[in-house]
């Protein structure tokens, strides 16, 4: 750990950081994937790594998504805590018996005598003109299985506290990572180990004439609708998710019966999206305070489109501002 | 295929174990058949939810417990009981579970074995990792992963063999080839002659055993499991055995097999050949036979008033094993499950 | 085919009874699973389809999901109607990947070129006392991935017609049956070919208090509630959803903004259930129709319970009636 | 190792095609190198998104097609679009699909290819069902399937071999070895000395063939395609040849292997010793060379602006095609999309 006591850093310095000080403090922590080790990863997360902690800790796998899901599952009951990196949520799926069958449930089918204390990466969403599968949303498919913590960092800060709070854990935590955010800002991140709780949202702004909500790759576009209109007069209180599961809901709905309105954004479709969790967790609980219908700016139910048609598919500034402005105006 | 004792008790080669030995793993075959034909009777009567009974195949699975050490960790099936007993999981729990309580997936802690895995393939890289898990501690100790011919055609199969060939994980899998996955014969499943050359696709070595010796598979198995033990790697084992009874209480085998087919395997069952080879060394009679069939009646039938005594989980309690700590939201729903919230 | 214009007939029979009107209607239909042959499946509604048709065309598999889903595909791609039937929902996880990242985008990926007309059976659903990953209900998964249409009946005229109307498809559909409903109840069923179309819902009750929103396996607890709640003298709409996706949100639109309150169950866990789907769309389009919160009663988010504490697990009736009281009390 | 024409354009059995064949066939190497290295130049420019680079091997794909029928299905990689391409997908599709243009993924009509396969391992089954449908409709067609070493690491892999081999399935397994998973070599991957005794675990055929070596590609994939043709199941074809490129043009090399290696591999070039058989027999020259190279450069300029001139997907187009007819929520979704409705 260095003597500086924070850094300006992209949040995929950040993470990389935080594998860094995991491995550095803990030998249980191992790390392992495809490509993780001599390339650093596709996304080069795991950069170095492999230099300083040993092929016996940083894992360089063939390519068996089950097979290394199962195997780190395998570990983990065993009392090691790895890090397993997938390189894109549309290669999580080969993955998605073991994780659904086995590393959420061990703990519940065993009550208790066995856990799963692993951490599965997952870089996910679109906007850098990938091929097929390359640019997937599919955190609603994680949130709905039993067992599972979700995570999705939108800044270097919350990038490093998340994934060492996960680390941490006792229990299995997905770690889905903006892959358009990974070089997008930098900010001051502490050197060392410190975790953002999993659990409660970001109030990232404080407002009172509408609520955005937002999680990972959208808050970009969210922060950026928020200012838009606080330009005109408005003020918009802005809820940086960062936990999916377990989902704060208290938090949500203190800022809904507080504004009245609210804007949920999401990449992924929108059918079964956990935007509509979250719109229907504020429909039961602060009915009577709402002035407006609440609004889901998401993804369309299709494909995620090639390069050329990407800003087809993402929501942008304008279906934000548009979406709040029918509230404004309900 | 490998076989030391014949199925009329004689000896095809040097007998791996002593006689006393012998007579304790012919006891847990004794002891294993009692549980199994409990366990079906008890489901024909309401007590069990859907069993799968393992008759026939008890040498296969005590004798691959007796080549492990006490403290290797077994990964196996909703077949395996015996097998899971024998490395120390209380008959009590194994009925406990089969009654559809989730308690009986709670080992012991110092019992290295995991709950049955209730779906085909997925667990056998469960096995991998924990082999690698104690491979990084140079504990000593390694997994044996216990699984049926149908869990072969599953892609987790291959991914577990390939991993563990690649990082010389000692893990031992240990393939029941009992002739079905359900319905579907093992000629059906694959085309390879044998399961045991599977191996040769992961650099592997692949050893085909008489699953109903349980000389035979005793010794394949201690071979393995040193071999993994001191780095060696992975080795795969086709016990070759038969699965007597039903797929489950639920499944009617005449839809896809003779009888006749199981009149030639009683001839070749596991727990007879060893009882002549005992008698023949003056060491069973059937005065030790009726002793060791009511200790083993007391034994089961205590397991079973141990795991019909438990009450249930109380209200609420089926929320309070999905994580460590309860998170907020599945404390309202256990208050709404309990009635103290609407 | 038989004579007589219709038959009494349970669920399973009616699901047997569609295979075989389908099989021997079109010759490019076929059946294809686990012990789907010489056993007729663990349900027994191949039953007898092996001996009609052959194991040309009704093919008994190893156990290998995955390779079954995607063969079946590549069977579809080429022109074949396979219906897969996977053994439990539990089950049908390994196959996942090939499900969403093959089956329901070809059309899309070659651009109308190539489809997949062909259909996933999966039994669902808990109540029986069975063993772990026997009880799974995945709907919520299945209809976030778009390019799939998801079924999920309730009766056995509805299991009929939704399957033969999925087998006429000519794109994917998952058909979720409801394994307690398979021999729960009988029913007149009209022999021969008969579709209950893909999409609208089933008004099955016409009330003004309040619409009762459920699908499948719960719809008996939900027809239950609502008998329970008439006799009270309460006004109750059961709406069979049958569809869920494409999801027929403006019939629902259309019932609570007359009742204006709604209760929606589901046995799946609650936490991006589809039942967040339903709240969402009411809140969105009837929110100045309602007299009170949409309710939502559903499993909780866990695993499934084993055999002793199904119960606990269940949504029952008095659940449902005590949700719909809160909607009137509001 | 199975070999026909050796790296310095040698014999070593007799030639499988003829002067005039092979001469067709050493253009479409030409071509296709010419593709690939323009391609690289392209994503370089921005005009294309990441590309994959199949240089060194243009025999294994040339070859490969070479031994099909015409109306043979391939089912093939990110990796394979000179397989693709000679099997009758036209260049300009690929190339609009490196646009990132979903037209791209349409071949025309007749064309019996489905689009590239981005994801690794679960393609391969998808060459059996359709080689399985052929055979129920007893259409004499065959299916290759194409892909890489690392692939065979997945559990889709094992399936389809499987599946195949149980039902006797026309489908021919073209492996492309090409020593790397991304960064992961070959002897990392799996601890069988060769891809091709995977074959054994399948009791299935497997042959292992020099992939630079267009003539014994040609006849191993033309053999093996004969026999699915004629009823008698599946092979597993290892043609062993290297990446000379990236693994993309994201990738950095230079992290994994040495530069030595490439230099080796180079001197097996696949076209190099084609053009040493020919000119030996005088069917080779510089004139030949520098005309065909010109039609090459002239033919992918063509299809570069053809894919370049294509206006992109229409506003809300990207809707139409998740369903035969769009369901009303998509209708919905699509006029919000296009700016009809809020
Ligand atoms: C992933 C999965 N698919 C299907 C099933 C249903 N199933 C239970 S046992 C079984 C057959 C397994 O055969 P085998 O591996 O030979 O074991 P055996 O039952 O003969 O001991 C099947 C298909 C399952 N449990 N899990
Ligand atoms: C299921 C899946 N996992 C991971 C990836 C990422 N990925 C793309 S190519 C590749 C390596 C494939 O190696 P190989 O099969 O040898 O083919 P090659 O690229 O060498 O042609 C990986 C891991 C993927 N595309 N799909
Ligand atoms: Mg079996
Ligand atoms: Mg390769």
């Amino acid at each position: 750990m260095s003597a500086a006591t924070s850094t300006v850093m992209t949040m995929a310095q950040a993470l990389n950081d935080a594998l860094d000080v995991a491995l550095d403090k803990d030998g249980d922590v191992l790390v392992i994937g495809e490509d993780v080790g001599r390339t650093g990863g596709v996304f080069r997360i795991t950069d170095g790594l492999l230099e300083t902690y040993g092929a016996a800790r940083v894992i360089d796998t063939p390519v068996a998504e089950s097979g290394i899901v199962g195997a780190a599952f395998g570990m983990a009951v065993g009392g090691l805590r790895p890090v397993v990196e997938l390189q894109f949520m549309g290669f999580s799926y080969p993955a998605f018996d073991q994780v659904i069958n086995h590393v959420s449930r061990i703990r519940h089918r065993s009550q208790h005598r066995f856990s799963a204390p692993m951490v599965i990466r997952i870089p996910y969403g679109g906007g850098i003109g990938a091929a097929e599968h390359h640019s997937e949303s599919a955190e609603a498919i994680y949130a709905h299985v039993p067992g599972l913590k979700v995570v999705v960092p939108s800044t270097p800060y919350d990038a490093k506290g998340l994934l060492l709070a996960a680390i941490a854990d006792p229990d299995p935590v997905v770690v889905c990572e903006p892959i358009r955010l990974y070089r997008a800002v930098k900010e001051e991140v502490p050197a060392g180990w410190y975790e953002v709780p999993i659990g409660p949202v970001g109030v990232e702004r404080e407002g009172t004439d509408v609520t955005f909500i937002a999680w990972g790759a959208m808050m970009k576009e969210t922060r950026a609708a928020a200012s838009a209109l606080e330009e005109e007069g408005v003020s918009v209180e802005v809820l940086d998710l960062r936990t999916v599961v377990p989902f704060d809901a208290d938090a949500v709905v203190a800022s809904v019966s507080k504004t009245g309105r609210v804007v949920i954004v999401h990449e992924a479709p929108r059918t079964v999206g956990f935007g509509g969790e979250v719109a229907a967790t504020v429909a039961e609980r602060c009915l009577y305070s709402l002035h407006a219908p609440p609004e889901r700016v998401t993804g369309w139910d299709s494909v995620f489109p090639l390069k050329r048609s990407e800003s087809q598919y993402l929501p942008d500034v304008a279906r934000i501002v548009a979406a709040a402005r029918r509230t404004l105006e309900a | 295929m490998r076989q030391v004792l014949t199925p009329s008790g004689g000896l095809d080669g040097t007998a791996p174990l002593d006689v006393e030995l012998t007579r304790r793993l012919y006891r847990a075959m004794v002891i294993a058949r009692v549980y199994d034909r409990k366990s079906t009777a008890m489901q024909k009567q309401g007590r069990l939810a859907t069993y799968a009974p393992f008759e026939g195949q008890e040498a296969a699975q005590i004798g691959a417990a007796a080549g492990l050490e006490p403290d290797d960790w077994v990964v196996a099936t909703y077949r395996d009981a015996a097998l899971m007993w024998a490395q120390g999981y209380p008959w009590e729990l194994l009925v406990a579970g089969r009654t559809g309580d989730e308690r009986g997936g709670r080992p012991p802690d110092h019992v290295p074995v995991l709950p049955p895995s209730i779906t085909v393939g997925g667990h056998m890289v469960h096995a991998v990792g924990l082999a690698w898990a104690e491979k990084i501690r140079s504990s000593g100790r390694i997994a044996l992963t216990s699984f049926g011919d149908g869990a072969t055609s599953e892609g987790d199969f291959h991914e577990a063999m390939n991993l563990a060939a690649v990082y010389d994980i000692g893990c031992v899998f240990f393939c029941q080839n009992n002739g079905y996955a359900i319905s579907l014969p093992r000629h059906e499943q694959t085309r390879s002659d044998t399961i045991a050359q599977k191996a040769i696709a992961y650099g592997m070595p692949g050893v085909q055993v008489d699953g109903n010796d349980l000389f035979a598979v005793y010794e394949t198995v201690h071979e393995a499991a040193e071999r993994a033990r001191s780095g060696q790697g992975p080795t795969l084992i086709e016990a070759v055995t038969y699965r007597i009874g039903p797929h489950t209480t639920a499944d009617d085998p005449t839809r896809y097999r003779s009888d006749d087919e199981a009149v030639e395997w009683r001839k070749r069952d596991p727990l007879e050949r060893v009882r002549i080879y005992l008698s023949e060394r003056d060491a069973w009679d059937d005065a030790w036979e009726a002793a060791i069939e009511e200790e083993a009646a007391g034994e089961i039938d205590r397991a079973v008033s141990l795991a019909e005594a438990m009450p249930p989980l109380g209200p609420g309690e089926i929320l309070d094993a999905m994580f460590e700590t309860r998170p907020p939201h599945l404390d309202a729903q256990r208050r709404q499950l309990v009635g103290e919230a609407p």
